[in-house]
């Protein structure tokens, strides 16, 4: 992984990125896990060999014009043949509305147009341990991450929390790569029973100091609120992954902004997709 | 096989084709570096800007509709200084031909933007926003207004020598009166349309689906009304007109010029293909090749109404 | 579980819901008997109707674009004489609410179909149609100007106490001042919007792809801005509103309520779905057997916004 | 078949049709048989038990609005199973544009969106023999006449005109049930050099007398002119199956109408949609 600053008002102006490609890549495999959920795979080598975890793909099933715009994706798996050369990638997909419901129903052999990688990845923690906190669908980024702390030697654990326990997925692949996994489930059928900043701040209280894990998180807002502001609390820096409605995915719309407290005190709309979508969590000012 | 000449002039600006990316549509440009070569377009609009540097709109800025899509990003931008200093540099060592989008809610910002511009080394036209639908005080005032739009471009005539173009509201009962005002002041050419005052709503929780209630509605819905606007301004004014509103693909750029366009802007469709620039120029040269025009300008407003496409031709 | 109100009333017509089937998108009615029946509808709007019978436009005369389509049919029609004697006595028969959409060339015409309806058993009430982009005699210049609109409305009062709707173009600067004449001259509901005046151009052949050249967008591609519309009528107006444009779902239905309608219209929809009401009608049930409602007119106008829809809820 | 009046000016007043259905049908095959046609056979046998000759469907390749309105097409096969139970219907498609691009690329599985049965159909010769014209694409509605026709015992023959030999689709087919032959090309790969209707006023001029065979003809509309005014001309009856664009297919939206002189002398636009496709020759006013 490649240092970078998620933070960034541009990235043109901090770093010089890898330009994405856009490919018209076909559906491998398509397996639903529950009613919403599904990992879908595709070819697309292109945009896997390039991708960071923490980057994303913009997707479109159709090159009509309804629906029109492409919709944005944390790339899930990165998936390499047994010669270790990159075939294909996965997203975890879960149903919302038009685009992801169009993505859950494709079948082996459909198109999808892959525009990717795109945005800013996860820093690697300087120092101590990583600790993933994902909600829901918010567990996409963290399969990536995970192999690349893994492959850094980085102690690993991952705070997953969804709603039952059907809805807790990949829990095998966590736990062969040796990711210690924390799980919650808001009517207690799997873990601890509540939302999954619970066991986090139990687990930060019991740390003996500042900056000995990095905090990483994906799930819903107020989820990533509540993180930010516990890892600040106990003084342990953290990385957000922020959902923004995307119209481009490359800097060109200006839809996608998160308000952040930049150097000068001045809060600015950066746009999430080149300025993120991680960022610095102690920059983002919660709404 | 001769050269195929696809340029385009409005006054000293000289375009190598008439393919201008969208103002609001391609962050300054310098967003799209990686995925397209800038020299290779015809120009670059930048972002509108005004004086000072603006925060824009709450999301949610944008919502898709039917083959489009409604934004109301309120013009966050940079401001002209930070566009000077920071973004014009490097638009200038990427031998972009920039052409600038102002914005101003008074008519003395105009004016001042305009000036401030003139000065700056690598400006090459000045797009003149009197038609943003989504913020009250975005020049749409002028826009909506005969007078207002004469007095505007008369005014900023007077303080720059730089190609000036007007961009037009479709929000208008008339455009083509709007386009005569514009001309009679002194624009070098009018752009049009800027986007349809348009509003979306979610109907489970009853709210507007944008945080500004109304925003502005592009991409290809549009297009039959703004190539029919085109068609009407053609029959009105002589100066060159750039025309815009829902380009996909390089048939589309084509009914714009053959409507009366002798320019066209791509905006919605960056976000859908960033790598459409290199599409658009194949698909003309290719049309050109079967055509056996040498000169792309040849078509402009060569609609030929005198009897209807053979639908089974 | 209370029995739900879906019912609307516009002066002396009632109906049991608010989907009535637009002009010109359902012949007269009966060509549509095998597929719904017509008294299950809230209205059916007839075809517009001329004095005489008239042959309307060569072909072609549609032309589809994207998620909309173009017409210029030329109001080819029976003439409000053969309708009152061929198609009135079936679809009285078939117990359909009849609201007939009328044309003229003069203020005259106007007054004498309205008149001879006004006498005619089984007319509910008239659609005064003063928005027809595709023909220059089709009231279009009683449509575009203030006092047009309000000269053919009240002169129309005098002659009919049946409730009239004067149907509203959306190809001027502000629908809302339109609707505010209407109900200044006594019109009893305002429906809108008519047709976007649009082009579209094959460009291998150079040519129109509609023998008048220039025709009206409909369908889901001016949604959005038809809904704008509503709503500006809606802060103008008291009267009832009848809202159309691109509605191809029961939410598109609720859209257009929330943002003010009072009953809708659904056009070019019936082209691509026939059996499209049965689906709206069961979209409507399952929506407010959710959210509660019992009457359905409470939610009309009913839209909140002090915040944007939550994007992610 | 039910006896008709093809000229009719509204479906209404005239006959009382069997309603259409609308189907969400499923591909069972496509095959290419070049570059431009195919035969996409779909699993609507609701339309295809309806369906007389000469009828039409309305098909979608979608469920999005882009593209949005339904195309028409002549019903080329009603396919049966062992027991002559309905199963599916095939379309003779040919490429113009987007939907019939769209349905030549599909694939077994795919949805087609169907309603029909539509239009007036053909009618049975009053007397003699039938003769059937067809140009290119317009073979489609052929299929089903004939077997019709062989059905009812009246000699038949097919008329069939192409670019190439290779644009001469299921001679077999014909052949089996008994219809004879008589093909053109215009490059003279194949039957006679030329324009299908230079055999055909060959045989009109061999004929003893008027009214002594019925011309039905499918295709390009200069050719249907030329087959109804030589049908005319040798005093033979025709009908002739007109292409029109059509948003609605219903008698809704005005769009497809055809120029017919009407029993009162005058000319007035008829909807070919419920008034047509199939017109008798002699009504219609070629422009
Ligand atoms: C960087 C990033 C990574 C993401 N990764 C994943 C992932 O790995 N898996 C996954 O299932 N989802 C992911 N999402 C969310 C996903 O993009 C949205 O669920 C999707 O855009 C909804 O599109 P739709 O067409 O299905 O819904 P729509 O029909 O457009 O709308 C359904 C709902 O989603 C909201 N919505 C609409 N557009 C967007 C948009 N562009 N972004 C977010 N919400 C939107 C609407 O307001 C509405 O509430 C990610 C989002 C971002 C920004
Ligand atoms: C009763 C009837 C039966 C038909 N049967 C067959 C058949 O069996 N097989 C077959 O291949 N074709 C048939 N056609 C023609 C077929 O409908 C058109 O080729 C098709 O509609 C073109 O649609 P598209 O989306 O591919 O083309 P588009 O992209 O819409 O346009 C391509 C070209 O086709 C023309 N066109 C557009 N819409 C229509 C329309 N609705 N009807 C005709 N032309 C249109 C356009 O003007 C343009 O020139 C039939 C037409 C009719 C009226
Ligand atoms: C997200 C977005 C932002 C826009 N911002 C501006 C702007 O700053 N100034 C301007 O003149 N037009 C702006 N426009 C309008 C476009 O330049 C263009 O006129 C319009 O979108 C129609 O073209 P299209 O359909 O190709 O997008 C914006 C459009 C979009 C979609
Ligand atoms: C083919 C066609 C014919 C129409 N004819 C008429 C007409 O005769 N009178 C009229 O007031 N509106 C007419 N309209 C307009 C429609 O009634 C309606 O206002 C418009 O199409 C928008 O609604 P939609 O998007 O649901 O179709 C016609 C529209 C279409 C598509
Ligand atoms: S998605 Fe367009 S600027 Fe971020
Ligand atoms: S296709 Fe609509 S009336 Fe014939």
């Amino acid at each position: 992984m490649t240092r970078t600053t998620p933070s960034g008002f541009c990235r043109h102006d901090i770093l010089s990125p890898v330009p994405p490609v856009d490919v018209r890549a076909t559906v491998i495999s398509n397996v639903r896990l529950s009613r919403d959920y599904n990992v879908l795979t595709i070819a697309a080598p292109e945009v896997g060999a390039l991708t960071e975890p923490g980057q994303f793909v913009m997707l479109k099933t159709t090159d009509a014009s309804d629906p029109m715009l492409r919709r944005p994706f944390s790339v899930f798996e990165v998936l390499r043949d047994d010669l270790g050369t990159v075939r294909a990638i996965s997203i975890l997909n879960k149903r919302a509305g038009r685009t992801t419901g169009l993505l859950y129903g494709l079948e082996a052999g459909d198109p999808v147009w892959c525009l990717g990688p795109l945005g800013l990845p996860f820093n690697p923690p300087s120092s101590g341990e990583a600790w993933m906190v994902a909600g829901g669908v918010g567990l996409a980024p963290f399969a990536t991450l995970a192999e690349a702390l893994v492959a850094l030697q980085v102690p690993t654990t991952l705070f997953y929390g969804a709603r039952t326990a059907d809805e807790l997925y990949y829990l095998e692949f966590f736990d062969r790569l040796g990711v210690k996994l924390v799980l919650t489930t808001e009517d207690g059928g799997a873990g601890v029973k509540g939302r999954v900043t619970g066991p986090l701040e139990e687990s930060l209280k019991g740390l003996g100091g500042p900056n000995l894990v990095t905090v990483y998180a994906c799930g819903p807002e107020p989820m990533l609120a509540a993180v930010a502001r516990l890892a600040e609390r106990y003084g342990q820096p953290s990385e957000v992954s922020m959902e923004r409605t995307m119209g481009c995915g490359l800097g060109g719309c200006y839809s996608c902004v998160v308000p952040v407290k930049h150097a000068d005190g001045q809060t600015r709309y950066v746009r999430s997709c080149i300025g993120g979508p991680v960022f610095d969590g102690a920059t983002v000012v919660w709404e | 096989m001769t050269a195929l000449d696809m340029s385009v002039r409005i006054g000293s600006l000289v375009m190598p084709n008439p393919l201008m990316a969208a103002s609001g549509c391609f962050g300054y440009g310098l967003e799209y570096e990686d995925v397209v070569d800038l020299s290779t377009l015809g120009g670059v609009v930048s972002k509108g800007l005004f004086l000072a540097e603006r925060q824009g709109h709450k999301p949610e800025r944008i919502a898709e509709t039917p083959a489009g899509m409604l934004n109301a990003i309120g013009l966050q931008g940079i401001g002209v200084h930070r566009f000077i200093s920071e973004k014009l540099p490097l638009l200038r060592a990427r031998r972009a031909r920039t052409i600038v989008n102002i914005c101003g809610t008074t008519l003395d910002e105009y004016v001042e933007v305009a000036r401030i511009l003139s000065d700056a080394e690598g400006v090459d036209a000045l797009e003149i926003n009197i038609s943003c639908p989504n913020i009250k005080e975005g020049g749409i005032q002028f826009g909506c207004s005969l007078d207002g739009t004469f007095g505007v471009v008369s005014a900023i005539r007077k303080v720059t020598s730089l190609p000036i173009i007007p961009k037009l509201t479709p929000n208008v009962t008339s455009p083509a009166s709007f386009a005569r005002a514009a001309e009679d002041a002194g624009a070098d050419a009018i752009s049009l349309v800027n986007t349809f005052l348009a509003m979306a709503i979610d109907v489970e929780q009853r709210k507007p689906k944008l945080s500004n209630v109304v925003g502005g509605l592009s991409g290809p819905a549009i297009r039959p009304i703004a190539v029919r606007m085109v068609w009407e301004c053609r029959q009105e004014v002589k100066i060159p007109i750039v025309g815009m509103g829902g380009i996909m693909d390089h048939r589309d750029v084509l009914e714009f010029m053959i409507a009366g366009a002798n320019a066209v802007q791509v905006g919605t469709a960056n976000f859908v293909d960033p790598f459409i620039w290199r599409k658009l120029l194949d698909g003309l040269t290719d049309y050109m090749q079967r055509h056996q025009i040498t000169r792309l300008a040849d078509i402009v407003g060569a609609l030929d109404t005198t009897s209807p496409a053979k639908a089974h031709a």
